[in-house]
């Protein structure tokens, strides 16, 4: 039968997004499914009334990239009462009548923080972290801190510098990042930011100092990123790879439409949210990519050598 | 003087008869334009009972701090902080139902007095802080744009700071019924309801002949006034057997019965009827009107509009007036956000967020200018819902959200071209 | 007898530009006083003082013999003094009826404003002060300069003011109009009333004044009965600033 | 006559003799405070010449809009667009430069004549764009805040079609010498440019005294004017050295030996000087300032401030003004453009986000009445640079992103607050 | 002699109201035309139809017997035709020399406004029409109401105007400065120029004009050589629309 699957986008702000919705419109075209969709323009509100809307438009099951875990409640409650499956995409939604799939994005602080202490197991940091109206913002920094405490317990390492970045915008992090760095003299040996936009407005600010070079990290595999990563201006780009989280979330909407149950979905598992709610869930490995595992990207074809490479000479495998 | 005075075109005459307002004529025309046009599109999926009451729903919130921006624009205003302020509110009320209320004062979520209460703090707050918004601009004599524009920069950060960045939630049981869908009366209340509405309009309509003959100004003919009634009457009925139709989930229905400790009798459905958060937004707009059209304040907004200095040398305290113009305003914020919260369920970070722009061209394009002392609540409540139907209507399509944005903008400007060229039209050259 | 107002030792300035300079001017009930001076010697801002548009910087106002405090057009009105402004002072888009009643609307016993009732009163007054009057139902913003002007005055006279000023109230007025205007002043003169009325015309100055004020460059000339003096002593008293009866 | 005009008081004389505008003085007080205030709390790191240096790049892009501004706030109109402008020119030139240059001109990054054409197209496009604005607001009479608000929804969705929603990067080296310390003079060529400029601000101070004595109107006596020409190049020069104070890292300057090949003699050093964008800010504020002062385009943008019903029946074409005022504003923008893309080495999605909100904060902060008819280019300046200064100044100390917005907020209607009495004690009641 | 201006049919009407209705008036070069009526007759309408800024809905406007496509001030302008608005259209902001050559600013021959020289022009100027004026370096929203028409004065008569409307130009001067405008009328009128003057004052009309136009509400009532008539028939036109010459 034909089965109508609805996505409801946080926004497309970020690049990577665009990517995502590619990787689940092939995938339901290959289960002869139909796509429909809605950008809630990250609001929270206007997302609640997309959800209304891809309901009353008679869509068999929901992929939800929450642009509130919490404030998305309403939404969940009414598709379960027209009985339609919810899957939680990349974001978390806390209530257990939604599928969880995911990349870990405390996980991803994790990764982003060990890459850097990698390079720089010592020194001075600066913490560039998000939108401080975002919650990922604080989930990121939260497993960034967790990785750093030992060192800092130690005395290796040292916090100098610590930044919310208004609305995500690299050029509030390049205005921070700058200010910082007067303020401490240039003494700052890496730099932890959130995200590759804010990466990018942080090597911005280092490199008018000649500074780039230095341990930096980020995520979301956003091609100037990766590019950084080449040149050897940025550490490491945590990548979820888009692609097969949409996929997977493709092919579980449809197998839900179809009446499969939660646990039933291969690989699903159970899990307990930081906040006590028990869900049945889906994690994917992000990848951080390196100068070392540049190769990953190429292969997998989120970018093309020639954008990877472009301007690099004599860098890491395959620009070499 | 003879012929001075033109015979009106034939097709004018019945409009002039009926007395009816051509502009509210065109706007209502143009929405249901596009609601059709919507309807045709997406296969009959758009005018559904079932999408009406999302689609009034879900402009609750913008429709009520609408019909207060008409009054601050009226005087030469503008309020760009109304989504900011929201965001405090709501912020406010979530963490006085939760955290306030629970630990300091003992009365627990979900119990009578919490709803009531954190609704009149989150109102008194709306108030003051519109007051104050009021006072910087009536008294300090700094421009609305200014202290609005500071006002959006702070608010939104104050909220921030409420809840510490956090998402508040569940709220209050009580509180949640003015979310929309979460709280409706029923078909038979609705009925009720619908029919009292209608004795109201008529008698508002008899009481207004009666007043005009009074004074011998010359009337309507009967047939004219009766003409009127009717589609008064057929407009809330309509409305009201449309929001009937539309029936509950038999999920949701069996999850109530269930609670209630009852099992849902085979076959049985109910329909949703008027959600709280419309009536609240009808009795505002009643309001609103009767504050504008019919009392001493709502002249002096609009004295006030036309000439800011004649009106002041009329006796009139304008600076007081804008004081109570940004209260008002305040305070609808404040409601707005209970209903807003309310139909989330919690209290989100980002509540609210460039509401301001959605509250100012809802006004706008309901024919309020900007340029002062012209304006109308019901114009306003009809732009929100025509900018709501645009872009529900878009998302049902699937156009891209940019895309969306691009078409809101350009009829945003095309909307108000086309009252600016109507009003050449009909008056003053 | 007390005067009904007095205005004492008024100075103002503006920016440094002093444009009323310790001037002081006196009326009495029944009586019309003329302010006269060239343009720019102060006669609005002096009034406006009165009406409580502006605030003096120095001096003081007595009506009916007592200090009064008016600090704005309010209270202006609380001791019934009316004002036709030279900028007549209309709300554009409000109706004849509206801006007649501004600021004193009528209620119904609800408290709702009542604008039948408004709008035939209106058609009552605007009868007498200037029959060929039609525009009831229009912003006033699309009447004349002369139909906005008879709607200025009709505002001012119809709430039994007792102190009545009036500032170039004919300027832009027909002939007809102006002799309607005189009669009216005539009679509010007999109501009692006592009327500051500025005029650059000295020919209906002296028709229609008991006393005329002269004022030149912000200062005070000279107060003269009407008379005392002839046309010609006042035009002197406006160009020359000099007070004849004191050269004579 | 005698006693109207007072003994101005013993400590005005000395303002009043230099002719100095004390309205100018007043902000120039206030950033000092500001300045000094940050000085002490940092531990004097605030004043140095690097934090000069940032301060200047990160005010410039901001800044020129903002004397774009001042011509459509003197006007009586707003422009909410000028971020959502920014970014469509910004995604102009990125894509002329990466995809359209090198892939259909066959014109190479960081070839010759990739830069000048790809900022030619954008100053054409955002002129384009500006001038449409202001033909709907001119010609069509529709509000400027809803042609802007509009244009605000319609241009950063361009801009994210344009692109994608990719970021566009890294750029043309040439392009990104713009971008402020990535492209500065050096300190000879500033040494020599600040000469320069004291030598053209005394020649227009001789020239000004020449042509009021030959009308025969009063000057200043001839020590004033030595005054205010030391205190004139004073500040030049000294901006120049503190510019030139500014040493460029150790760690870039071997790097920059090391791409010709050579090795960095030891202890090595050299100063920034000053930034061609600073430059660029510099000669568009003297452009903009003659433009405002000296012609009759200016002079046309004032009178239709002060009375735009005058100016018509005047003779002025005020519609035509109109469009001339938003394609100035559309060409600022896309120079800002430059500026800002440049200075982040990409074009990113959400450039010049509420980039509006700032631009008008600044030109309102520097005394532009949103009533018209009065502003002036370094007050916008100054202006963007205050706003500029507290925002780094608390990033600085440390203060969180928030908190810095409510701040801002705060000081915005505090600095207009304090024009407004400023305005009334020395003007009109 | 074909007239400087001739105005034929004219027809104007707002939302409904002809303002102005089938009204034919002419020119020659050298006479003063005055325009007479009651309150909201139509006369400041009608000019503006002549100075551009109205456009008529029907009718023709000949100058030199050649038709004048007038649709803005600016074409208005290039007729040479200036006027002195009712209203009287200054840029408040400004001082009395850039509103004085507000459209037409003297320039440097590098191509900048020259303000020292239309400072000293504009000081010759005001001199000789108000002597009492100093306030030139203040914007003009500083002025008294007939401060402000001295300067909207001095600008419609500095340039060389062949055609001049002055819509109650006087209204708000004090006698002396009335004085001085009607001799300057009659000075410019020597110079050839033609001129429609709008007022209220039939006295000061008898004595300035040559023939004089009446209308009431909106239409015409006639044109008379002031040779012909008497006040009072000039007052009976005004009052009952009848045309004395005809009712003779
Ligand atoms: N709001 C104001 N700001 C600055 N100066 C003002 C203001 N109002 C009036 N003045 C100045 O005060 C002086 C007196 O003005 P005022 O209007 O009282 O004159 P007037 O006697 O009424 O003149 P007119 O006969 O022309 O109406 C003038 O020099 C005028 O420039
Ligand atoms: N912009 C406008 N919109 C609507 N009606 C107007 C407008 N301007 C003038 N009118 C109407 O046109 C008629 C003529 O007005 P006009 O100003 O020409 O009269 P006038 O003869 O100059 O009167 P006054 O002597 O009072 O200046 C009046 O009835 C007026 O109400
Ligand atoms: O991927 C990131 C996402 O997790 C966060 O919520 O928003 C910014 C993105 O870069
Ligand atoms: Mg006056
Ligand atoms: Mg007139």
């Amino acid at each position: 039968q034909d089965i109508t699957v609805g996505v409801s986008w946080s926004n497309f702000q970020e690049e990577r997004w665009k990517t995502d919705e590619a990787a689940i419109r092939a995938a339901l075209e290959e289960a002869g499914a139909r796509y429909i969709s809605a950008d809630a323009q990250s609001s929270s509100s206007k997302q609640l009334s997309d959800i209304e809307s891809l309901i009353a438009q008679g869509v068999d099951a929901l992929i939800i990239l929450a642009q509130d875990s919490q404030a998305i409640g309403p939404a969940v409650q009414a598709a379960a009462d027209e009985g339609i499956p919810v899957v939680g995409y990349d974001r978390l939604i806390e209530d257990p009548r939604a599928f969880y799939l995911t990349f870990d994005n405390v996980e991803v602080g994790r990764m982003q923080a060990r890459a850097v202490l990698e390079q720089a197991p010592e020194g001075n940091y600066v913490m560039i972290k998000g939108s401080p109206t975002d919650p990922n913002a604080d989930f990121l920094r939260g497993g960034q801190q967790e990785v750093l405490q030992e060192a800092i317990d130690a005395g290796r390492i040292t916090i100098v510098g610590e930044a919310y970045t208004d609305a995500w915008l690299p050029a509030n992090a390049q205005r921070n990042m700058e200010q910082i760095l007067t303020a401490q003299d240039n003494n700052v040996d890496a730099v932890v930011a959130s995200n590759d936009g804010t990466a990018g407005g942080a090597i911005a600010a280092l490199t008018a100092q000649g500074m780039q070079g230095i341990p930096v990290s980020g995520q979301d595999g956003d091609h100037a990123a990766l590019n950084r990563i080449a040149l050897g201006t940025q550490t490491v780009s945590v990548w979820k790879d888009a692609r097969e989280l949409g996929r997977n979330a493709a092919e579980i909407a449809v197998a839900m439409a179809n009446g499969t149950e939660m646990a039933d979905i291969e690989g699903a598992q159970s899990w307990t949210s930081p906040s006590g709610t028990e869900l049945t869930a889906l994690f994917l490995a992000p990848i951080p990519v390196t100068a070392e595992n540049l190769d990953v990207v190429v292969e997998a074809g989120w970018i093309t050598q020639e954008a990877l490479c472009q301007g690099v000479s004599g860098g890491p495998s395959p620009c070499n | 003087m003879t012929d001075a005075a033109h015979m009106p075109a034939q097709r004018r005459r019945l409009i002039d008869t009926l007395e009816i307002d051509t502009r509210l004529l065109g706007m209502i025309g143009a929405f249901i334009l596009l609601c059709v046009g919507f309807h045709l599109i997406t296969d009959g999926r758009f005018l559904t009972p079932r999408n009406v009451f999302n689609l009034t729903i879900q402009t609750v919130s913008v429709a009520i701090m609408a019909t207060g921006m008409v009054f601050v624009i009226v005087t030469r205003h503008i309020d760009l902080s109304v989504g900011a302020l929201l965001a405090t509110c709501s912020a406010i009320m979530a963490m006085t139902q939760t955290v306030f209320l629970p630990q300091v004062m003992g009365i627990a979520l979900n119990s009578g007095l919490n709803a009531p209460l954190a609704i009149l703090v989150g109102l008194v707050a709306g108030t003051a802080i519109g007051a104050f918004h009021g006072w910087l601009v009536g008294y300090l004599t700094i421009p609305a744009f200014i202290v609005t524009l500071g006002g959006l920069l702070v608010w939104r950060n104050v909220a921030w700071y409420l809840t510490s960045g956090q998402t508040i939630g569940p709220l209050d049981s009580t509180f949640m019924l003015f979310g929309g869908a979460n709280g409706t009366i029923g078909e038979t209340a609705s009925w009720v309801v619908g029919i009292l509405a209608v004795l109201a309009a008529l008698y508002a309509q008899w009481m207004s002949r009666r007043g005009k003959m009074q004074h011998g100004f010359t009337v309507k003919p009967v047939w004219a006034e009766m003409v009127m009634a009717a589609i008064i009457a057929g407009a809330i009925l309509g409305f009201v057997a449309t929001l009937n139709a539309y029936e509950v989930p038999a999920a949701r229905l069996r999850r109530v019965f269930e609670m209630r400790g009852e099992i849902m009798p085979e076959g049985y459905t109910e329909g949703y009827g008027l959600p709280i958060s419309v009536l609240v937004l009808l009795a505002i707009a009643i309001i609103m009107t009767l504050v504008a059209r019919r009392t001493r304040l709502g002249r002096y907004i609009f004295a006030t509009g036309g000439n800011p200095e004649a009106a002041e040398l009329s006796g009139i305290n304008t600076r007081l007036l804008t004081v109570k113009v940004f209260a008002i305003m305040g305070a609808l914020c404040a409601l707005s956000a209970v209903v807003a919260s309310a139909r989330a369920a919690n209290h989100a970070n980002d509540i609210g967020t460039l509401d301001e722009l959605r509250v100012i061209a809802a006004a706008v394009i309901g024919g309020t200018a900007l340029s002062g002392g012209i304006g109308t609540i019901y114009g306003a409540i009809l732009g929100a819902l025509i900018m709501q139907s645009l872009q529900s209507g878009m998302a049902m399509v699937g156009v891209d959200a940019p895309f969306q944005n691009i078409v809101v903008g350009s009829v945003l400007v095309f909307a108000v071209f086309v009252d600016i060229v109507y009003r050449k039209r009909t008056g003053a050259k | 007898m007390t005067p009904l107002v007095e205005m004492r030792d008024i100075s103002i300035a503006f920016g440094g530009v002093k444009a009323v300079d310790h001037v002081s001017v006196d009326l009495h009930p029944g009586e019309v006083v003329g302010l006269l001076g060239h343009n720019g010697a102060g006669k609005s801002t002096l009034i406006k003082i009165l009406s409580g548009a502006y605030q003096a910087d120095s001096g003081e106002i007595l009506i009916n013999g007592e200090k009064a405090d008016i600090r704005n057009p309010r209270d202006a009105r609380s001791y019934n003094i009316e004002t036709i402004y030279q900028t007549l002072a209309l709300a554009d888009n409000l109706d004849a009826a509206s801006n007649l009643f501004l600021g004193r609307e009528l209620t119904t016993p609800l408290g709702f404003v009542d604008d039948a009732r408004m709008e035939a009163e209106t058609r009552k007054i605007m009868g007498r002060l200037n029959p060929n009057f039609r525009k009831f139902a229009e912003p006033v913003k699309a009447l004349s300069g002369g139909q906005r002007q008879s709607v200025a005055i009709a505002r001012a006279v119809y709430f039994n003011a007792r102190i009545l000023i009036m500032d170039e109230p004919t300027a832009a007025l027909g002939p007809q109009e102006t002799k309607m205007v005189g009669e009216l002043i005539d009679e509010l003169k007999r109501q009692g009333l006592g009327i500051f009325l500025i005029s650059h015309d000295i020919h209906d100055v002296m028709h229609l004044c008991d006393r005329v004020t002269v004022m030149k460059n912000g200062k005070l000339v000279g107060t003269e009965r009407v008379e005392d003096v002839t046309e010609d002593d006042i035009l002197g008293m406006i160009i020359l600033g000099k007070n004849p009866s004191k050269a004579a």
